[in-house]
C-alpha cells in the first residue's frame, strides 16, 4: 500500500469463462473472454471439448459404415452431411445416381436447410433474450419436418438415409402429400415469425450494426454460407458450382449488405423462402424409377482422391477422401463449415459488450459436433 | 413506553453499527454497517415525529449515497483487509473522547427549554409550506439546487477520463 | 401517527423473523438429516461453467457505473423537494410552480451537461 | 357497499383493536404474499406455456396448481451450498435483506377502503424508500458469492436500479400532483377517473421503469440466462435460492399492486367485492408482464441506460410539468376531456422524443 | 423513564465522536468519507431533536436537516469523485500517502 | 489501452491448458471401473411406520414433480432433449421446463451427448457442484457406452465411468418419448426413496457428527 | 440505433403471442396419448428371428458398432449349423439399421417400440430369446415393406395443424 507509481490501467480487465457448459454456447464451446467491466476486450476460443475423432474413425469403417458417423458431424443437419459424403465417394468411385434419387436428395437437403434455419433463427433469438418463445415456435415447425424424415428413414435426428449411389429406401406414398401440406402451411408460419420479432425495436437495437463482418474479412477468413452472404459475398455452391441437380431449379440467393447480426438473421429467413420455392418445384417434377444405383455391398473405390463440396445450410461443407482401394477410406477429411465460420468471431466481438458477444456468437450459427469433429 | 423502547433499541443498534463502520476491517461490511446505521437513524426520525424526513433519509442515504459508496468500495482495491488505522490512534481517541465528554457535559448541564406542544403530525404538508411558500425557505432551496448542480459538474469534471 | 409507525415497526419484526426463519429452517432440518449436506472442496468452489476460475473473483470494476450513480444521487435529492410540493401544489399556487420550475431547471443544466459531455453514454 | 371482510371492521385507529389489527394484518399480509407468489408462478408457467403453444405444468394437482408447492418443498429440502471463497456472512444475509423490504411494501397497500396495515401519510414515499433497500440484497448476493457472473449481475442490477429509480419516482410525482396526497388510500379515493387515463404517459413510464427495477423482461439483465448463467444468484442453492425466487415474484406482485393502486383505481370497481377487484387487477397487470416476457428480447446494458436517461427521464420531467399546469388550471377535479388531450400528448411526446436520442452505443475501439 | 431531548443529544454526540475518531484514524479514504457521513447524520439527529422538542410546531430543524442532506449528497459525490480520480492515478487510496498537495 | 493481436493475455494459456491436461490425466487414471449403478433400492424392502412413510410420500412427490435439469448438452442428443422440452412433447407438463444453468439449483443431469475426455472433468465438476439430492439420466448410446464413438481414442466409454447413473435410456438419439419414459422411471425410483431418516439412524449419525 | 418504430414492432410481436394463447396447443401428452411413430421407425431394440437366421454373421460384420455378437456351433444331434448365442448390446447399438439392411435372410428387424429405459447397465444386453419378437416387442417396417403395411399410419403434426386451422 505504499506504491505511488502511476498506473496506466484504469481498471483491471478480468477473465470470464463462457462455456463449456454455458446455456448459450450451443454445445461445448468455450471462450476465455477478457472483459473490462462489460466490454469484451478479447476472447480466446478453446476447442476440443467434443473432439470425438470422427475423421480417424472413418479409417476403420467401411465406406457405408461411415455414413452413420457423418450424421453426428453437424447433428442439426445430418442429411446434408450424408449427402456431401456420398457425393465425395461417388466422385471417387465414379458412380452415377438414378434420377429419382437425385430428386429425393434435393428434397431432403432442402428440408434439412429449413430445419437448420429454424433452429438457427430460434436459438439466435433466444440468445437475444426472447425467452424461449421463438425457439419453441421453431421447434414446432421443425417437428413437422422431422415427422417426414422419420417417415422415410425411421429416425428423427440421425437419419443415415443417403447411400452411396442413391438413397436408402424409396419414400412411402404418404410422403409427398405430407410434404405438400407442409409447403402449404409454412409460408404462413414464416410470416408469423416475422410478425413476432422481425421489426421489434429491441431486436433491431440489439442486432442492427452489431458484430459487423466486413466483406473482405469474410472472404479472407474463408467464411461461407448465410454468414458470408449477409456480408455481401454472393456465393452459393448451388449456383456457383451446381452439384446434384440444382441447375434445374429456379431460385434466388438472398444476400445482404451490412454484414451485421440482423442481416444474417434476415438472410436466413429469406433462404427459408427460397428453399420452399425449390421444394415446390421438386414436388412437381419428381420422376419415378429406382432410387439406388447398383453398387456392391462393400465398395472398393480405385486408388485416388476426391473432394466434393456442397452448400450445407451453414455454408460450404466438403469431404476430402483418399482411397487406397480397400474397403475403408485411407484418409478422410472434413471441411467443417462451423469451424471456419467461427474464425472471424474474435474480430467481430472485440469492443462489444458481453451481451453482444452472445448475440454475435448466436448469429454465426455453429454446431460443436462439426467444429471439433 | 413504546417510544422509549423503540428509541433504546435503535440507539443501541445505531451505535453498534457506527462502531462497525469504524472497526470492521472488511470495507464492504463496513459500508453495509453504515447502511444499517442510516436506517436506524431514519427510525429515530420517526420517533421524533419527522416522518417525511425519515423517508427522505432512506431515499437519499440508503438508496443513493450508500449505493455510491458501495460502488466506490468495489472500484477500489483491498476490500477484504482495506481498513487499517494510521498511527494517530491514541491521539485521535483522546480527541474524540474529550469532545464527547464536553458535549455530554454541555447537554446534561444545560436546561433546555422544552416546549410542551404536541409535534405536528404529518409533516409533509407543513414542510411544503415551509419550503415553497413566499415566506418560506425558497431561496435556500434554489441555492441547494445550485449546490447540487455544482456537485454534478465538479464530480464529472474531476472523475471523467480525458 | 406514531401508532401507524408502531404497526409498521411491529410488522417489520414479524417480517424479519419470517425471513430469517426461512434460511434457518433448512439448517435445523440439516441436523435432523432431512436436508442432505455433503460439502467438499469441489462442491464448495466457485461455479464458472465447469472450469476453474481464472484470476481472482473479486475484481475491481470499471467505473462507468459511477457516473450514473452520481447523476442519480443529484436528482434523487431534487426529488426530495418535489414531493412536498406535489402534495401541496393546489394550495401553494403559481408561485411555487415557478419556484420549482427554476429548481428543476437548475438541476437540468447539470443533466444536460452530463449528456453533452457523454457521461450518460456507456463506454 | 359489498359485504365486508373482517378487515373492514377494524379501522386502523381503533384503540382496543390495535394489537388485533396488527396480528391480523401481519398474518394476512404474509399469507397474501406467499399465496399470490404461488399464483403468480402458476400464471407465469402456465400462461407462458400456452403462449408458446405448450401446456405448462399440469401433473401436480388440478391444472398443475400444486406445482409451486412442489417446487417449494423440494427447494426447501435441497442441500445448501456456501462457496468456500464467499463472504459467508454477506452471502447468508443477502436473501433476507432482499426479501424483507419487499414484504414491507405491502404494509401500506390498501386492499379495500381503509383495509391496510398502516395508512401512512407518506405512503407512496414509504414504498419508494423501502423498495430502494431491496437493491442492497441483490448487491450483497452478487458481491458475497465471489463469482464473476454474480458480480456482473449485481453491477448491472445497481446500474439499472440507479437509472430507473428516477423515472419511477417522477412518474409517481405526477400521480401525487393529481391526487394531492401521498397516502395510498387517499390516492385510490381520488381516482374517480382511473389515473391511467389521466396520466397515460405517467403509466407508461411507471410500467417500464417498474419492470426494469424488478428485473422483469425485457430488462432482466441481471439474471440473463443466456449471458450470465443465473446472474447474481448463481451460487445460491436450496432455500436461499428459493428466497430470491420468491423475491422476484413478490416484487412483481408488489409492482403490480402499486400500479393497480396508483393507476388502475386500486380496489374500486363495480359488482365484485373490492378486495377481489384488487386481486384481479394485480393479476391482470402481472399477466401483462408475463406477456411481455414471453414476447420481447432483452435489451443490452447500455441501451437500458440510454432508455432510462435519455428517454424516460426527460419525458418524466415534461410529464410532471404538464400535470402541474393541468392541476393548476383545474384545481378541483380534472375534466374528462383531458383524457384525450393527455393521450394525444403522450403519443406526440413519444414520437418526437424518439428522434432525439440514440439507443445505445456500438463498438468501442479496444 | 421517558425519552427526552437529552437522550437524542447524547446519542448524537456519541455517533459524532465515533465518526470523528474514524475520520481521524482511518487510512482508507472511502472509510474516511463514510465516517464523515456518520458525523453529518449525528448532526441531523440533533437538529431534528431540537426541532421536535424546542419548536415542535415550526419544523425549522427539519428543513435544516433536509439542507444538510443535500450538502451531504454533494459532498459524497465530489468526495468520491476525487477519491476515484486520485485512485486512478495512484492506484492507492491511502490517505496518508496522498501528498500531492504538499510541496 | 492497446489490445491488438499482440496483446498479452492476463493469463498464460499454455499454463492453463497444461493444468487442464493434468486434471484430465488424473481423471483418466482414476476412472478405471464403471461406477456401480445405484440400484440397491430395487431389491430393498424397508418396513417403516406410517408417519414417516407419508412424510416420505410428500417429500418424494415434491421432488419428483419438480425436477429441474442442469445444463449438460455436449452433443447431438441435446437436440432430442430440446425437442422433448419443446411444444410437441412438452416436458413442462412434469414441471421440468426450467433448465437451470447453475448446477446449484438443479436436481437432474440429463447427459445428452458424447463425453470426451477433455470434457470429462467439466462434467464431473458440474455434477459435484450440484446440490443434493441429485440424479443422473444417461441419455443415448453415448451416455451409456460411448456409443458410436466407443472405439475413439478420445471418448469416455459411458458416463458411468465418471458419475453414477440412475437410469439408462438407450437410443441414438432416444426419441423424446423414450426420454420421457426414462424420466418417469426416474420418478418411480424417487418415489421409492426414504428421504426422512428413521429415528434410530438419526441418533446414531448424530452421535458420529 | 435509434428508437425508430415507436413500439409498433413490439405490439406486432405481442399480438402473435396472444394469438397463440388462444390457439390449441400442439402438445401430445405422452404417457396417455401416444403418437404413432413412423412405420419404418428404428426403435430401440433389435428383433431377431431364430427360425430365419442362419448364423452367417453378415449383420455382425456390417454393424459399425460391433454391437452384435454371434456364437455359432454345429449341433451334434442333427448335424446342423446353428446359432448358440445371439447377443446385442443395446447400449452400443446406434440404431443405424445397417444390419437389417445387410441381412440376406431377413432374419433381423428393427424394433418398433422405444420405451426401453433401464435402471441397470447390465439389463441392456440382450441375448437369444430376449430378442425374439413378442407382443411387447413388435418389429418395425424398416427395410421390410410387408411389415410396414400392417403398422398403423404415422401421426403427422402437419395434419393436426391443418385440421385445427380450418
Ligand atoms: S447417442 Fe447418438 S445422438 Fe446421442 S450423442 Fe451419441 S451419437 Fe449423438
Ligand atoms: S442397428 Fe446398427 S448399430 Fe445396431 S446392431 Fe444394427 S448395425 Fe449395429
Ligand atoms: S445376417 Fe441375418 S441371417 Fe446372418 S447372422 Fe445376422 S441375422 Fe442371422
Amino acid at each position: 500500500m505504499t506504491t505511488t507509481e502511476l498506473m496506466t490501467l484504469k481498471t483491471e480487465p478480468f477473465v470470464l469463462n463462457f462455456g463449456p457448459l454455458h446455456p448459450s454456447t450451443h454445445g461445448v464451446y468455450r471462450m476465455r473472454a477478457t472483459l473490462d467491466g462489460e466490454v469484451v476486450l478479447d476472447i480466446e476460443p478453446v476447442f476440443g471439448y467434443l473432439h470425438r475423432g470422427i475423421e480417424k474413425l472413418a479409417e476403420e469403417r467401411t465406406y457405408t459404415g461411415f455414413i452413420p458417423l457423418t450424421d453426428r458431424l453437424d447433428y442439426i443437419c445430418p442429411m446434408s452431411n450424408n449427402l456431401a459424403y456420398c457425393l465425395a465417394v461417388e466422385k471417387l468411385a465414379g458412380i452415377r445416381v438414378p434420377e429419382r434419387a437425385e430428386y429425393l436428395r434435393v428434397i431432403m437437403a432442402e428440408l434439412q436447410r429449413l430445419v437448420n434455419h429454424f433452429i438457427a433463427v430460434g436459438t439466435f433469438l433466444n440468445d437475444c433474450g426472447a425467452f424461449m418463445t421463438p425457439v419453441v415456435y421453431m421447434l414446432r415447425e421443425r417437428e413437422k419436418i422431422l415427422d417426414m424424415f422419420d417417415m422415410v428413414c425411421g429416425q428423427r435426428l440421425t437419419y443415415n438415409y443417403m447411400r452411396i449411389g442413391g438413397v436408402g429406401q424409396d419414400i412411402p406414398e404418404e410422403f409427398l402429400p405430407a410434404l405438400r401440406k407442409f409447403l402449404g402451411t409454412t409460408p404462413r408460419f414464416i410470416e408469423e415469425m416475422e410478425w413476432l420479432l422481425k421489426q421489434n425495436e429491441i431486436l433491431l437495437a440489439r442486432t442492427k450494426g452489431v458484430g459487423i463482418l466486413p466483406r473482405d474479412t469474410a472472404i479472407n477468413c474463408g467464411i461461407s454460407g448465410p454468414v458470408a452472404r449477409a456480408s455481401g459475398v454472393n456465393r452459393d455452391l448451388r449456383k456457383a458450382d451446381p452439384y446434384s441437380i440444382y441447375d434445374r431449379f429456379e431460385f434466388d440467393i438472398p444476400t445482404g449488405e451490412a454484414g451485421d447480426c440482423y442481416e444474417r438473421y434476415r438472410v436466413r429467413i429469406e433462404e427459408m423462402r427460397q428453399s420452399l420455392r425449390i421444394l415446390e418445384q421438386v414436388t412437381k417434377q419428381i420422376p419415378g424409377g429406382p432410387v439406388r444405383a447398383e453398387v456392391p455391398h462393400l465398395i472398393r473405390p480405385p486408388r485416388g482422391e476426391a473432394y466434393a463440396h456442397l452448400e450445407a445450410p451453414k455454408g460450404e461443407l466438403g469431404f476430402y477422401i483418399v482411397s487406397d482401394n480397400s474397403i475403408a477410406p485411407y484418409r478422410c477429411h472434413v471441411r467443417p463449415t462451423s469451424l471456419i465460420n467461427l474464425t472471424a468471431l474474435r474480430e467481430m466481438v472485440r469492443g462489444w459488450k458481453v451481451a453482444d458477444l452472445i448475440v454475435i456468437f448466436g448469429s454465426i450459427d455453429i454446431t460443436m459436433g462439426e467444429v471439433d469433429r | 413506553m413504546g417510544l422509549a423502547a423503540a428509541y433504546w433499541i435503535m440507539a443501541v443498534v445505531a451505535v453498534l453499527a457506527a462502531l462497525g463502520v469504524v472497526f470492521l476491517r472488511n470495507v464492504f461490511r463496513a459500508a453495509l454497517s453504515l447502511v444499517l446505521c442510516f436506517i436506524t437513524v431514519a427510525g429515530l426520525y420517526i420517533t421524533l415525529s419527522a416522518d417525511f424526513l425519515a423517508a427522505v433519509q432512506i431515499l437519499v442515504y440508503v438508496g443513493a449515497i450508500s449505493v455510491l459508496i458501495i460502488l466506490a468500495v468495489m472500484m477500489t482495491r483491498e476490500v477484504q483487509q482495506g481498513s487499517p488505522a494510521n498511527r494517530l490512534k491514541i491521539p485521535a481517541f483522546i480527541v474524540a473522547a474529550v469532545v464527547l465528554g464536553i458535549m455530554i457535559y454541555t447537554v446534561t448541564a444545560t436546561s433546555w427549554q422544552v416546549a410542551s406542544a404536541a409535534p405536528l403530525a404529518p409533516t409533509t404538508v407543513p414542510l411544503a409550506g415551509k419550503l415553497f411558500s413566499e415566506s418560506g425557505f425558497i431561496l435556500p432551496v434554489e441555492i441547494a439546487a445550485m449546490l447540487i448542480l455544482a456537485a454534478i459538474l465538479g464530480a464529472i469534471v474531476i472523475a471523467r477520463e480525458k | 401517527m406514531l401508532a401507524n409507525y408502531g404497526l409498521i415497526g411491529l410488522f417489520f419484526i414479524i417480517v424479519a423473523l419470517f425471513s430469517l426463519s426461512m434460511p434457518i429452517i433448512p439448517i435445523v432440518l440439516r441436523y435432523l438429516k432431512i436436508v442432505p449436506s455433503h460439502p467438499g472442496p469441489v462442491k464448495n468452489s466457485t461455479f464458472e461453467c465447469g472450469v476453474e476460475t481464472i484470476g481472482k473473483t473479486w475484481v475491481q470494476f470499471n467505473f462507468h457505473y459511477y457516473f450514473y450513480a452520481l447523476v442519480f444521487l443529484a436528482i434523487d435529492v431534487l426529488v426530495v423537494f418535489l414531493y412536498p410540493w406535489a402534495v401541496q401544489l393546489r394550495q401553494l399556487g403559481l408561485f411555487s410552480f415557478f419556484a420549482v420550475l427554476v429548481l428543476v431547471f437548475i438541476v437540468v443544466i447539470g443533466y444536460v451537461y452530463a449528456w453533452k459531455k457523454k457521461v450518460l453514454e456507456w463506454k | 357497499m359489498m359485504p365486508n371482510l373482517p378487515m373492514q371492521a377494524v379501522p386502523p385507529d381503533w384503540p382496543g383493536g390495535y394489537w388485533w389489527h396488527w396480528l391480523f394484518f401481519s398474518i394476512l399480509l404474509i399469507a397474501f404474499v406467499v399465496i399470490m407468489v404461488m399464483g403468480a408462478i402458476w400464471i407465469e408457467r402456465r400462461g407462458m406455456g400456452r403462449m408458446q403453444s405448450r401446456l405448462g405444468p399440469n401433473r401436480t394437482g388440478p391444472f398443475g396448481l400444486l406445482q409451486p408447492v412442489a417446487d417449494a418443498i423440494k427447494v426447501l429440502l435441497k442441500e445448501n451450498i456456501v462457496p468456500d471463497s464467499a463472504d459467508k456472512l454477506v452471502h447468508w444475509l443477502a436473501p433476507v435483506i432482499a426479501f424483507a423490504p419487499v414484504m414491507m411494501i405491502f404494509a401500506v397497500v390498501p386492499f379495500q377502503n381503509g383495509a391496510l396495515l398502516a395508512d401512512l401519510n407518506i405512503g407512496i414515499l414509504y414504498v419508494v424508500a423501502v423498495s430502494s433497500v431491496a437493491t442492497l440484497g441483490v448487491f450483497m448476493a452478487g458481491w458475497g458469492s465471489s463469482n464473476k457472473y454474480s458480480l456482473l449481475g449485481a453491477m448491472r442490477n445497481v446500474a439499472a436500479v440507479v437509472s430507473y429509480e428516477m423515472p419511477l419516482v417522477l412518474a409517481i410525482v405526477g400521480v401525487v400532483l393529481v391526487a394531492g396526497s401521498l397516502s395510498m388510500n387517499d390516492i385510490v379515493l381520488a381516482q374517480d377517473i382511473p389515473f391511467i387515463l389521466l396520466q397515460p404517459l405517467g403509466f407508461l413510464l411507471f410500467f417500464t421503469a417498474g419492470c426494469a427495477e424488478i428485473n422483469r423482461s425485457p430488462f432482466d439483465l441481471m439474471e440473463a440466462d443466456s449471458e450470465l448463467v443465473a446472474g447474481f444468484h448463481t451460487e445460491y442453492s436450496g432455500m436461499k435460492f428459493a428466497m430470491f425466487y420468491l423475491v422476484e415474484y413478490a416484487e412483481a406482485i408488489a409492482i403490480s399492486a402499486i400500479i393497480t393502486t396508483l393507476f388502475l383505481g386500486g380496489w374500486r370497481g363495480p359488482v365484485l367485492p373490492p378486495w377481489l377487484w384488487f386481486i384481479v387487477k394485480i393479476f391482470i397487470v402481472f399477466f401483462f408482464m408475463v406477456w411481455t416476457r414471453t414476447t420481447l428480447p432483452r435489451v443490452r446494458i447500455d441501451q437500458l441506460m440510454a432508455l432510462a436517461w435519455k428517454f424516460l427521464f426527460p419525458l418524466a420531467l415534461i410529464n410532471l410539468f404538464i400535470t402541474a399546469i393541468q392541476v393548476l388550471v383545474w384545481p378541483d377535479a380534472l375534466p374528462w376531456g383531458l383524457i384525450i388531450v393527455n393521450i394525444a400528448i403522450m403519443v406526440i411526446l413519444v414520437v418526437v422524443w424518439s428522434k432525439f436520442f440514440k439507443l445505445g452505443w456500438g463498438r468501442l475501439e479496444v | 423513564m421517558s425519552v427526552g431531548l437529552e437522550h437524542y443529544l447524547v446519542l448524537s454526540a456519541v455517533l459524532f465522536c465515533i465518526g470523528l475518531y474514524g475520520a481521524l484514524t482511518k487510512r482508507n479514504a472511502v472509510i474516511i468519507l463514510m465516517c464523515i457521513e456518520l458525523m453529518l447524520n449525528a448532526v441531523n439527529i440533533s437538529l431534528v431533536a431540537f426541532s421536535r422538542y424546542v419548536v415542535p410546531t415550526l419544523l425549522t430543524g427539519q428543513v435544516f436537516a433536509i439542507f444538510v442532506m443535500v450538502v451531504a449528497a454533494a459532498e459524497v459525490a465530489v468526495g468520491l469523485a476525487i477519491i476515484l480520480a486520485i485512485y486512478r492515478g495512484l492506484t492507492d487510496i491511502d490517505a496518508s500517502n496522498i501528498n500531492l498537495m504538499k510541496w | 489501452m492497446e489490445v491488438g493481436s499482440d496483446r498479452e493475455y492476463i493469463y498464460k494459456s499454455s499454463e492453463l491448458d497444461r493444468h487442464e491436461g493434468q486434471i484430465i490425466e488424473e481423471l483418466k487414471a482414476s476412472a478405471g471401473e464403471s461406477i456401480p449403478d445405484p440400484d440397491a433400492w430395487l431389491d430393498e424392502e424397508v418396513r417403516r411406520n406410517i408417519v414417516l412413510t407419508s412424510l416420505d410420500t410428500v417429500v418424494n412427490w415434491s421432488r419428483r414433480s419438480s425436477l429441474w435439469t442442469a445444463i449438460c448438452f455436449p452433443a447431438c442428443c441435446a437436440f432430442e432433449l430440446i425437442a422433448a422440452e419443446g411444444p410437441r412433447f412438452d416436458l413442462s407438463r412434469f414441471g421440468m421446463e426450467i433448465l437451470r444453468a447453475s448446477p446449484r439449483q438443479a436436481d437432474l443431469m440429463i447427459t445428452a451427448g458424447t463425453l470426451t475426455w477433455k470434457m470429462a472433468p467439466v462434467v464431473r465438476r458440474i455434477y459435484d457442484q450440484m446440490a443434493e439430492p441429485k440424479w443422473v439420466i444417461a441419455m443415448g448410446a453415448c451416455g451409456i457406452s460411448g456409443g458410436i464413438f466407443r472405439s475413439s481414442y478420445n471418448v469416455v466409454p459411458g458416463y458411468n465411468k465418471i458419475i453414477p447413473v440412475d437410469v439408462y435410456v438407450p437410443g441414438c438419439p432416444p426419441r423424446p418419448e423414450a426420454l420421457i419414459y426414462g424420466i418417469q422411471m426416474l420418478q418411480k425410483k424417487i418415489a421409492r426413496e426414504h428421504p426422512i431418516p428413521d429415528p434410530p439412524r438419526l441418533l446414531q449419525k448424530g452421535k458420529q457428527a | 440505433m435509434k428508437f425508430e418504430r415507436y413500439g409498433i414492432g413490439i405490439i406486432k410481436g405481442m399480438t402473435v403471442t396472444i394469438r397463440h394463447l388462444l390457439r390449441h396447443p400442439t402438445v401430445n401428452q405422452f404417457p396417455e396419448q401416444r403418437l404413432n411413430v413412423s412405420r419404418r421407425t428404428r426403435g430401440n431394440e433389435l428383433i431377431w428371428s431364430r427360425e430365419k437366421c442362419t448364423g452367417c454373421a453378415t449383420c455382425a460384420k456390417t454393424c459399425p458398432q460391433g454391437a452384435i455378437e454371434i456364437v455359432t456351433a454345429t449341433n451334434a444331434e442333427n448335424n446342423k449349423y446353428e446359432v448358440e448365442t445371439y447377443r446385442v448390446d443395446t447400449g452400443y447399438c446406434i440404431q443405424c439399421g445397417l444390419c437389417v439392411e445387410a441381412c440376406p435372410y431377413d432374419a433381423v428387424f428393427m424394433g418398433y417400440s422405444y420405451e426401453r429405459a433401464k435402471y441397470r447397465r447390465g439389463e441392456l444386453v440382450q441375448t437369444n430369446d430376449e430378442l425374439l419378437e413378442s407382443p411387447e416387442r413388435p418389429a418395425s417396417g424398416y427395410y421390410h415393406p410387408d411389415i410396414a403395411g400392417k403398422l398403423p399410419v404415422q401421426t403427422l403434426l402437419v395434419d393436426k395443424i391443418v385440421e385445427k386451422r380450418k
